[in-house]
């Protein structure tokens, strides 16, 4: 293991930034979100969680697709510049270092999306331990481990220092860039005191225990017919933010832009909660806000689990615990739909 | 797909000159859905409208955009020709490349990528543009003529004498209007009550013509075809019903000291009083600011000497509601105040009087029965100078840059008769330009010169000062280049005319536009007129410029023709870009409503489907008939659910794209 | 590098059909003039035009057409609407093939097979027909019941009147829903006229359809003694991409564009009621 | 910078209502009284037809600046069309400047069917400024320009 | 607060067991004392009704919907929230008839995310003591003074008066209405560069989940023009800087004239966009241009953007350095 002093990390950044994209928790007008690193940027590496998680980084909010441009019967295609620059993404917490590897299966099987792909394969993440898990944190529900988050290299911010630990080839290889910066750090205590620390809170809190035995594959027409959604949904607005907060959450539309002079296909992030996510010229498969709060659940609870090994498309990180307008969260739905034995 | 056929007109070189046909024509050619594009000199010409129709159907085209003139000028003809072959009316576009772009722009180059802009941009509407069907509207086969001078007289009686009902709504208590104070007219010197008078008895004797006199239009709604008016008939304090015009009140009338507005102020008449001999309606009127039993409860001798027992003083202003197919504004004229303008001695010497005072001096039944003498002592005038132009065609703030038209004239009959009633007064009249355009009218100036020795001097009045009981004209000579000091008895005034007072209220009431001399203006200088922009209003007369009787006369009678046109129709095509709300979109606000000047949007609750079942929503509904398209509702529509045919959300949009593009 | 699966080839439309008053069949070739992708009967492709927007259809023509592929459209949104006023010659953008399409080597292999359909929903069922046509040895009798609105809407009518009637071992059952002047044919609605032309309970059967008469038709196929694993059906949902990504088409845990859109009855029995 | 200005055209959008200064901008044409052909004129029935969006829709594609021109207020051929465009016109101006877009570029005038002199003087004066000013950058979609 | 909520709760309960009103809309319990859900009650939930300091949430919207379907509709509205109500009267989106409105007395409701930005992590449950809160934590019990951690719309609350009610619960403690428009005019003080800067900042922010436009009870079209096609202005997601601001200038503009004021907006962003800043530019324009005028304080009055003056300020002077 190696180590770095707080005070330095400037530098590390610098430096990394000069062959690198780099992204880190950035603070801008109140709010701390990954954002690409420039010498003005104000880092945040206390914060527990980003506004938004970390996946725009692989999946972004919007992504050119292809351009065209027509002239009178004829279109032509430009091929899209693909993103080739590497990229290094720091102080990912261990929720949202998991949620990639869910965003992998829901991305890279089948027909992969080459810009996902290629992203996920040029960009390096350093993780970073949670300090201070707070009460809407279930990581743990999950079996994730918050005091190890994993990831190209892993990091701990103990007593003013940054300990670098690297877990994979790609962290390897950032290492030996980077090792001038460090000091070797032969004494593993002090990530370990703080490692037990972090597990102790965690078994605290209110929501690491919670029961998702209930959400099977088997039990999915009986958990979808449940009376129990329409209570759950009905204070629902509708809007994105649990999806758009959310760091597994994958929806996306493909829309058309027209340009000065072509058309601009794109894709970008949609929510399976607004009203006419699926509406079209027959009509809409779920009309009603309940159905559309249900699709959502049902998804990251027994949906993608049935799809995938009994992996939940959730990753216990609770920003939607926080962040809904008007405090729906996927821990009620657990628990209300859960208790049903 | 949509075709779109393109026509380029030259305008012979209007267009041609600065803008580069051809290329217009060939970057058309190149814009999708465009399968035709042509040039053609002329396109409102017969020939280019044959061409028109040919290609609408030998390419079976679905819209049209034709680069020409102003849409203000033969949008119509390109919708008529049209839809004669068979294509909706509104499938028509016009770029305006002649006033927007070939007039103003000098530079070919410029002007032909100026004009590709404008013809790409008609056809991204064009392309959006949806059929449109115009609704129909009942007619009110009645007119309302707004004022009683001689235009609204002849008008009233054309569309009168056409079988229409006519209300003629006059502010004063006899219609007669500025004719009615004339002495005589040019150039045939007729007299002027002599060929008033007779109309205005067919007027009072006419069935189908209402007369309100007295009384002032106060409001008036709707639209073409479907006007209400709101007319306040003044107190008279007299029941019209039972005055005779017998004048025994005028006589007897203790208040006799009110400046006589018939005689131009020049003598006095009492608190009641009937304008002159004449008037229409002839019954007597109270002047309540005269009046002493108004104004202090005491006297009441008119009423007491009236046999027929008309006098009622407890009469109140009427309002009286009455609907109408066309309005006529006849409003007419005054002659501008002249306090502004010291140096000529207006207010300060009696001597010196406008033209419409001399008018009454002269004549017969005016205050001194026709005695030309001077105000000041009633001695006959010796020396007479008139100063011309008065007020108009100045640069000051106080003048008016427009010319007059009538004084040149009115003035040489002036000078005219008094030299030949008065030989031996010598008569100077002092004009910048004598102007005498008309049948007769040069001929006319040129007997008061050459034949009764009339003083013409090119110069302008410097000023007017009293002396010795005379008056000394300073005044320099153009031709001569020297300064004249003139000793004059009279001098009179040709001051300029301007709209009427209540001009500019009324045109806002019937939002009828109007220049900034609150003239009326017509809907094409040239084409149009007598039509004002707002449909159903027609101007007769002064109100839309300065003219002649001959000339007032002319357009009374255009307007009336007009006006028969419209009530001759049973219904009207409406206005077809009304307003339009899509159901399924609104939400029932009222917000719409609310900004409707026309009170066109009305709501109903409406049962639309939902998944599960049927729900009830309050909707907007346009009535087609009312709505007069200004979008006002579409703006104030949030969720885009109104929206405007012919200028829709989505045309504009795709105009302020091609335009940006 | 690897393929970006969301952008489309271009394609050639090189003939248009009127089959109805609001359908309309469009042949497309690639840009090389041959055939763009091959594919299996009921496979969909998504159709574009940029910037007007991206639709998926089924694949109208059979696999074992090597020259083109077909796609009859309706009316009904801003991408078909923009289809039906293009002329021969346009280039639209396509990409597919998608979905599991019919299991003809598989399930279909030596049986008997009825296809059901109604109106538009002819066209998926078009391309497995012609298919089996082409490889009649494969596949046992074959009956086509087929209705309407009316004689104008029947899709494809030519082709059904003057080819598949007079092919070996098909019998053709057409209906129209009301009564016209210049039909003398059978007139009733495709679930009642499926009781009546006496089927074969052993046989495979295949429904594409407007969902009212799927429901009806499956309903009285079961009276018939048909088994929900001897019915398959089509569905069609929203989709923006059409590999299981976007998140919309799903019905419970399967994705119509990618596990569908054929499934067999009894598979869709386990899954939630939404679609 | 001096350079740029001098070649910068700005692209002018002026919605004229068809009444009053749509045909004042037809007089203006007669009259012969030139002004800078980057104005480009979209004929709209009243000034009370303009919609916020359009505005923002002609920034988006490219605009430099936007001017509406309708019938003096008293004039409407709507009677009281222009009045609402003007309520409306002064609070979206001033929300577009409190958001940091130049006051400048947008611009409202009241041009009567009989000011053609006056229409052309406006275009010609809100031309110069624009230029003055240079390109829309701050209400500009960069992929309009592409 | 335990009080009102007794009150609160004991009020349903005679309402529906009277069988005056069918169903109630409150909040509802949460796990943590800040997670309380807008709900609606019968009989069978009722003891999960409470109405604590974290019950910011303004419920009128819920009526749209609520008011069509069978039977009277019990609701609690604070005072801010009667405006909101109010308003949707005057738009005729809400059925008076089938509503009854309990006016529920308010001292200031809590923002969480305030109380996340002071340092206190893991809260675990709240409660008031005089103008302290006190907070459970993971890490201890903390204490904050309960105005520094308020919701902005607290902070500049309109006065404390149901502008319509049925009922009122608790006291009617009318304040005077607090300063709205301080940063507005800080904002206007700015340059323009300087204005834009913050805005570009804000705005940036943004990431299109529509929760301010979902949850304003203003913002309830049938059919919003961010939503449709055919707007032509239809989008999801920020692809340019310019759709952020087309989409909240579009959205103000919707709302000028009609926004209450009430809050919700800034409440709900996720990403602590100032959002109320742009909505009191509107209002505080309209209050200086066109006289004052507070939407939802009647159902009468006609917004200032639906009337006018002959002689209105002309639209460049909107310099209000100027007007002061």
């Amino acid at each position: 293991m190696m180590k770095i002093s707080l005070k330095n990390l400037p530098e590390l950044y610098s430096f990394i930034a000069k062959k690198n994209d780099l992204y880190l928790p950035i603070f801008k007008a109140g709010q701390v979100d990954f954002a690409k690193w420039d010498k003005d940027a104000i880092v945040d590496l206390n914060k527990l969680k980003t506004t938004k998680s970390a996946k725009d980084v692989f999946f972004p909010q919007s992504q050119d697709l292809v351009r065209f441009e027509v002239d009178g019967k004829k279109i032509s295609i430009d091929e899209p510049i693909m993103p080739t620059n590497k990229q290094v993404i720091f102080g990912v917490k261990a929720c949202d270092n998991r949620s990639f590897e869910l965003l992998d299966m829901a991305f890279v099987e089948d027909y992969p999306d080459t810009f996902y792909e290629m992203r996920r394969a040029n960009t390096t993440i350093v993780t970073l331990a949670c300090a201070k898990p707070d009460e809407a944190c279930f990581c743990k529900a999950y079996g994730i481990d918050a005091a190890d988050p994993k990831g190209d290299v892993s990091t701990w911010i103990v007593d003013g220092y940054l300990h670098w630990m690297p877990n994979t080839d790609k962290g390897i290889e950032l290492t030996t860039e980077v090792k001038d910066f460090f000091e070797l750090d032969m004494d593993n205590s002090a990530v370990e005191n703080q490692q037990s620390e972090i597990r102790a809170i965690i078994d605290r809190l209110p929501y690491s225990n919670i029961d998702l035995s209930k959400f099977t594959p088997d039990k999915l027409l009986e958990l979808f017919n449940s009376p129990k959604w329409k209570a759950l949904s009905e204070a629902c607005l509708g809007c994105g933010t649990c999806t758009f907060v959310c760091p597994t959450c994958q929806c996306y539309d493909v829309k058309d832009f027209k340009t000065k002079t072509g058309v601009q296909r794109f894709k970008c992030w949609d929510s399976c909660m607004f009203a006419d996510f699926t509406k079209c010229a027959h009509g809409n498969t779920r009309p009603s806000q309940m159905q559309r709060y249900r699709q959502r659940f049902m998804h990251k609870l027994v949906y993608f689990p049935s799809n995938h090994d009994g992996v939940y498309s959730c990753v216990g990180c609770g920003r939607c615990v926080q962040k809904c307008p008007q405090m729906l969260n996927i821990v009620k739905v657990i628990k209300t739909l859960g208790e049903d034995k | 797909m949509k075709k779109i056929g393109v026509f380029v007109c030259w305008c012979g070189s209007n267009i041609a000159a600065t803008v580069d046909v051809k290329a217009v024509v060939e970057a058309c050619k190149k814009e999708p859905n465009v399968v035709f594009a042509e040039d053609y000199q002329y396109i409102c010409s017969e020939i280019g409208q044959n061409k028109m129709a040919d290609a609408i159907r030998d390419y079976k085209l679905d819209g049209v955009v034709i680069c020409s003139c102003s849409p203000r000028m033969h949008e119509a003809t390109f919708r008529k020709t049209a839809e004669k072959a068979g294509l909706n009316p509104y499938m028509i576009e016009v770029a305006n490349i002649r006033e927007q772009c070939s007039w103003i722009h000098k530079d070919i180059e410029e002007g032909t990528e100026k004009a590709i802009v404008l013809a790409r941009t008609a056809i991204a509407k064009v392309l959006l543009n949806a059929p449109l069907q115009a609704g129909e509207s009942k007619v009110t086969k009645r007119a309302l003529v707004i004022g009683g001078g001689i235009a609204g007289i002849q008008s009233a009686l054309d569309i009168a004498d056409a079988g229409f009902e006519v209300d003629i709504v006059e502010k004063k208590p006899s219609i007669g209007g500025k004719m009615s104070q004339l002495d005589k007219t040019f150039p045939t010197l007729d007299c002027s009550a002599c060929i008033l008078t007779p109309k205005m008895v067919d007027v009072s004797a006419h069935e189908k013509i209402n007369i309100f006199a007295y009384s002032e239009v106060e409001a008036v709604s709707g639209f073409v075809g479907n006007f209400t008016a709101k007319i306040r008939q003044k107190a008279r304090y007299v029941d019209t019903a039972k005055c005779t015009g017998c004048r025994a009140c005028m006589e007897k009338c203790p208040s006799k000291k009110s400046l006589n507005e018939f005689n131009a102020g020049l003598d006095t008449r009492p608190a009641i009083y009937i304008p002159f001999a004449q008037a229409v309606p002839n019954k007597a009127t109270i002047d309540p600011n005269a009046c002493i039993k108004l104004k202090t409860g005491k006297c009441g001798i008119c009423s007491k000497v009236c046999t027929a027992g008309a006098i009622d003083y407890e009469q109140k202003d009427q309002i009286i509601e009455r609907e109408y197919g066309a309005i006529v504004v006849a409003t007419g004229y005054n002659i501008i105040n002249l306090d502004k303008f010291n140096e000529l001695g207006y207010s300060d010497c009696k001597d010196v009087i406008t033209s419409l005072e001399f008018e009454r001096l002269t004549n017969a039944a005016g205050p001194t029965k026709g005695h030309l003498i001077c105000p000041s002592d009633g001695r006959e005038p010796k020396k007479i100078v008139f100063v011309q132009c008065v007020g108009s065609r100045g640069l000051r703030p106080c003048d008016k840059q427009y010319c007059s038209k009538i004084c040149c004239m009115y003035t040489a009959k002036h000078a005219m008769l008094l030299r030949e009633k008065h030989p031996e007064t010598e008569v100077y009249v002092f004009y910048i330009d004598v102007r005498t355009p008309g049948k007769n009218y040069d001929e006319f100036y040129r007997r008061a010169v050459e034949q009764y020795g009339v003083h013409y001097i090119k110069g302008q009045v410097g000023k007017v000062i009293e002396k010795d009981g005379h008056l000394e004209v300073q005044a320099s000579d153009l031709l001569a280049d020297e300064q004249l000091h003139i000793d004059a008895d009279l001098v009179v005034l040709a001051a300029a005319i301007e709209a009427d007072d209540t001009a500019r209220k009324i045109g806002t009431m019937l939002t009828a536009s109007m220049d900034t001399n609150d003239f009326f203006t017509e809907a094409h200088a040239k084409l149009k007129p007598v039509e004002s922009p707002t449909a159903g209003i027609f101007l007769s007369g002064m109100c839309q410029g300065p003219k002649d009787i001959p000339d007032t006369v002319a357009q009374a009678g255009a307007a009336a023709v007009k006006v028969i046109g419209l009530l001759s129709k049973d219904t009207l095509k409406c206005n077809a870009c009304v307003a339009s709300p899509n159901e399924n979109m609104c939400n029932g606000c009222s917000l719409c409503a609310t900004v409707c000047p026309y009170g066109a949007i009305t709501y109903v609750d409406k049962e639309f489907r939902i998944p599960g079942g049927v729900q009830v929503r309050r909707v907007s509904q346009v009535n087609e008939a009312i709505c007069q398209g200004c979008g006002a509702c579409t703006v104030a529509c949030m969720s885009g659910a109104m929206d405007l045919k012919g200028f829709t959300n989505k045309e504009i949009m795709a105009e302020v794209e091609s335009i940006c593009k | 590098m690897r393929k970006e699966p969301l952008i489309p080839g271009i394609g050639v439309v090189t003939d248009i059909r009127r089959d109805t008053p609001d359908v309309k069949t469009f042949r497309v070739v690639g840009l090389d003039g041959k055939k763009p992708f091959e594919h299996i009967p009921g496979q969909c492709a998504f159709l574009s035009m940029p910037g007007i927007g991206e639709a998926l259809f089924s694949i109208t023509s059979s696999p074992t057409n090597t020259e083109y592929m077909e796609f009859s459209i309706k009316k009904c949104g801003c991408v078909t609407e923009w289809l039906h006023q293009i002329e021969v010659g346009q280039q639209i953008t396509i990409r597919g093939p998608y979905g599991n399409g019919f299991p003809v080597e598989t399930d279909f292999k030596g049986k008997d097979l009825v296809f059901i359909a109604g109106g538009i929903g002819l066209a998926p069922l078009r391309s497995i027909i012609n298919y089996v046509r082409d490889k009649r040895e494969n596949y046992g009798k074959v009956t086509i019941i087929y209705g309407s609105r009316s004689d104008d809407d029947l899709v494809d009518y030519e082709e059904i009147k003057n080819e598949w009637v007079n092919e070996p071992d098909f019998s053709v059952y057409l209906t129209i829903d009301r009564e016209t002047p210049t039909w003398d044919g059978h007139v009733g609605f495709v679930p009642n006229y499926v009781k009546e032309v006496g089927l074969d309970n052993t046989a495979t059967a295949v429904l594409c359809g407007p969902p009212i008469m799927i429901k009806f038709t499956l309903a009285n196929l079961q009276e018939l003694g048909f088994k929900t694993n001897q019915i398959f059906t089509t569905l069609e949902l929203k989709m923006k991409c059409a590999i299981g990504k976007c998140g919309r088409c799903n019905v419970g845990d399967k994705y119509v564009c990618k596990d569908g859109p054929v499934f067999r009855c009894d598979q869709l029995n386990e899954l939630p009621n939404e679609y | 910078m001096q350079v740029e200005n001098k070649t910068f055209k700005p692209t002018i959008v002026a919605f004229c209502c068809n009444w009053c200064s749509y045909a004042g901008a037809d007089l203006a044409g007669s009259a012969r009284l030139s002004y800078p052909a980057e104005v480009k004129i979209i004929r709209i029935p009243c000034s009370c037809r303009l919609n916020p969006m359009f505005i923002l829709k002609a920034f988006q594609r490219g605009a430099d600046g936007v001017i509406l021109c309708g019938c003096h207020p008293g004039d409407c051929h709507y009677t009281t069309g222009n009045y609402y465009a003007r309520r409306r016109m002064t609070t979206l101006f001033s929300m577009l400047n409190y958001l940091g877009i130049e006051k400048e570029r947008t611009r409202v005038e009241w041009v009567s069917a009989a000011e053609g002199a006056k229409f052309s003087a406006v275009m010609n004066d809100f031309v110069a400024t624009i230029t003055a000013l240079g390109e829309n950058k701050k209400l500009e979609d960069l992929r309009c320009k592409k | 607060m335990q009080e009102i909520m007794k009150q609160a709760k004991l009020k349903a309960e005679e309402l529906l067991t009277k069988g005056v009103v069918n169903r109630v809309i409150g909040w509802t319990e949460g796990d943590f004392s800040y997670d309380c859900s807008p709900a609606t009650f019968t009989l069978d939930n009722l003891d999960k009704f409470v109405y604590t300091e974290f019950c910011g949430a303004n419920l009128s919207k819920y009526l749209i919907e609520e008011s069509k379907k069978e039977g009277k509709i019990l609701v609690f509205l604070k005072p801010c929230d009667t405006y909101s109500f109010n308003q949707l009267i005057q738009e005729h989106r809400i059925k008076r008839e089938n509503i009854y409105v309990v006016g529920i007395e308010c001292r200031g409701k809590v923002d969480i995310d305030k109380l996340r930005a002071f340092g206190i992590d893991g809260v675990l449950g709240c409660k008031t003591e005089g103008d302290k809160l006190i907070c459970d934590t993971i890490y201890g019990e903390k204490t904050v003074d309960k105005v520094d951690v308020m919701l902005e719309k607290c902070l500049s609350c309109k006065g404390k008066k149901h502008v319509v009610y049925d009922e009122l619960i608790g006291e009617e403690v009318v304040e005077e209405p607090k300063d709205r428009f301080g940063m507005v005019a800080q904002l206007e003080a700015m340059t323009e560069d300087e204005r834009y800067k913050f805005w570009q900042n804000e705005l940036s922010k943004c990431i299109r989940c529509n929760a301010c436009r979902n949850v304003c009870p203003a913002c309830s079209c049938v059919h919003c023009v961010f939503d449709n096609p055919d707007s032509n202005i239809a989008s999801k997601a920020n692809t340019d800087r310019f759709e952020e601001k087309l989409y909240h200038i579009i959205r103000a503009w919707h709302v000028a004239g009609r926004c209450t004021d009430c809050g919700e907006c800034s409440r709900v962003c996720p990403q602590g966009i100032p959002l109320h800043l742009i909505n009191r530019k509107f209002i505080k324009d309209m209050n200086e241009f066109y006289g004052e005028y507070q939407a939802g304080e009647d159902t009468e009055t006609k917004a200032p953007l639906n009337s006018y003056t002959f002689g209105d300020r002309e639209p460049h002077e909107f310099d209000t350095k100027e007007g002061k």
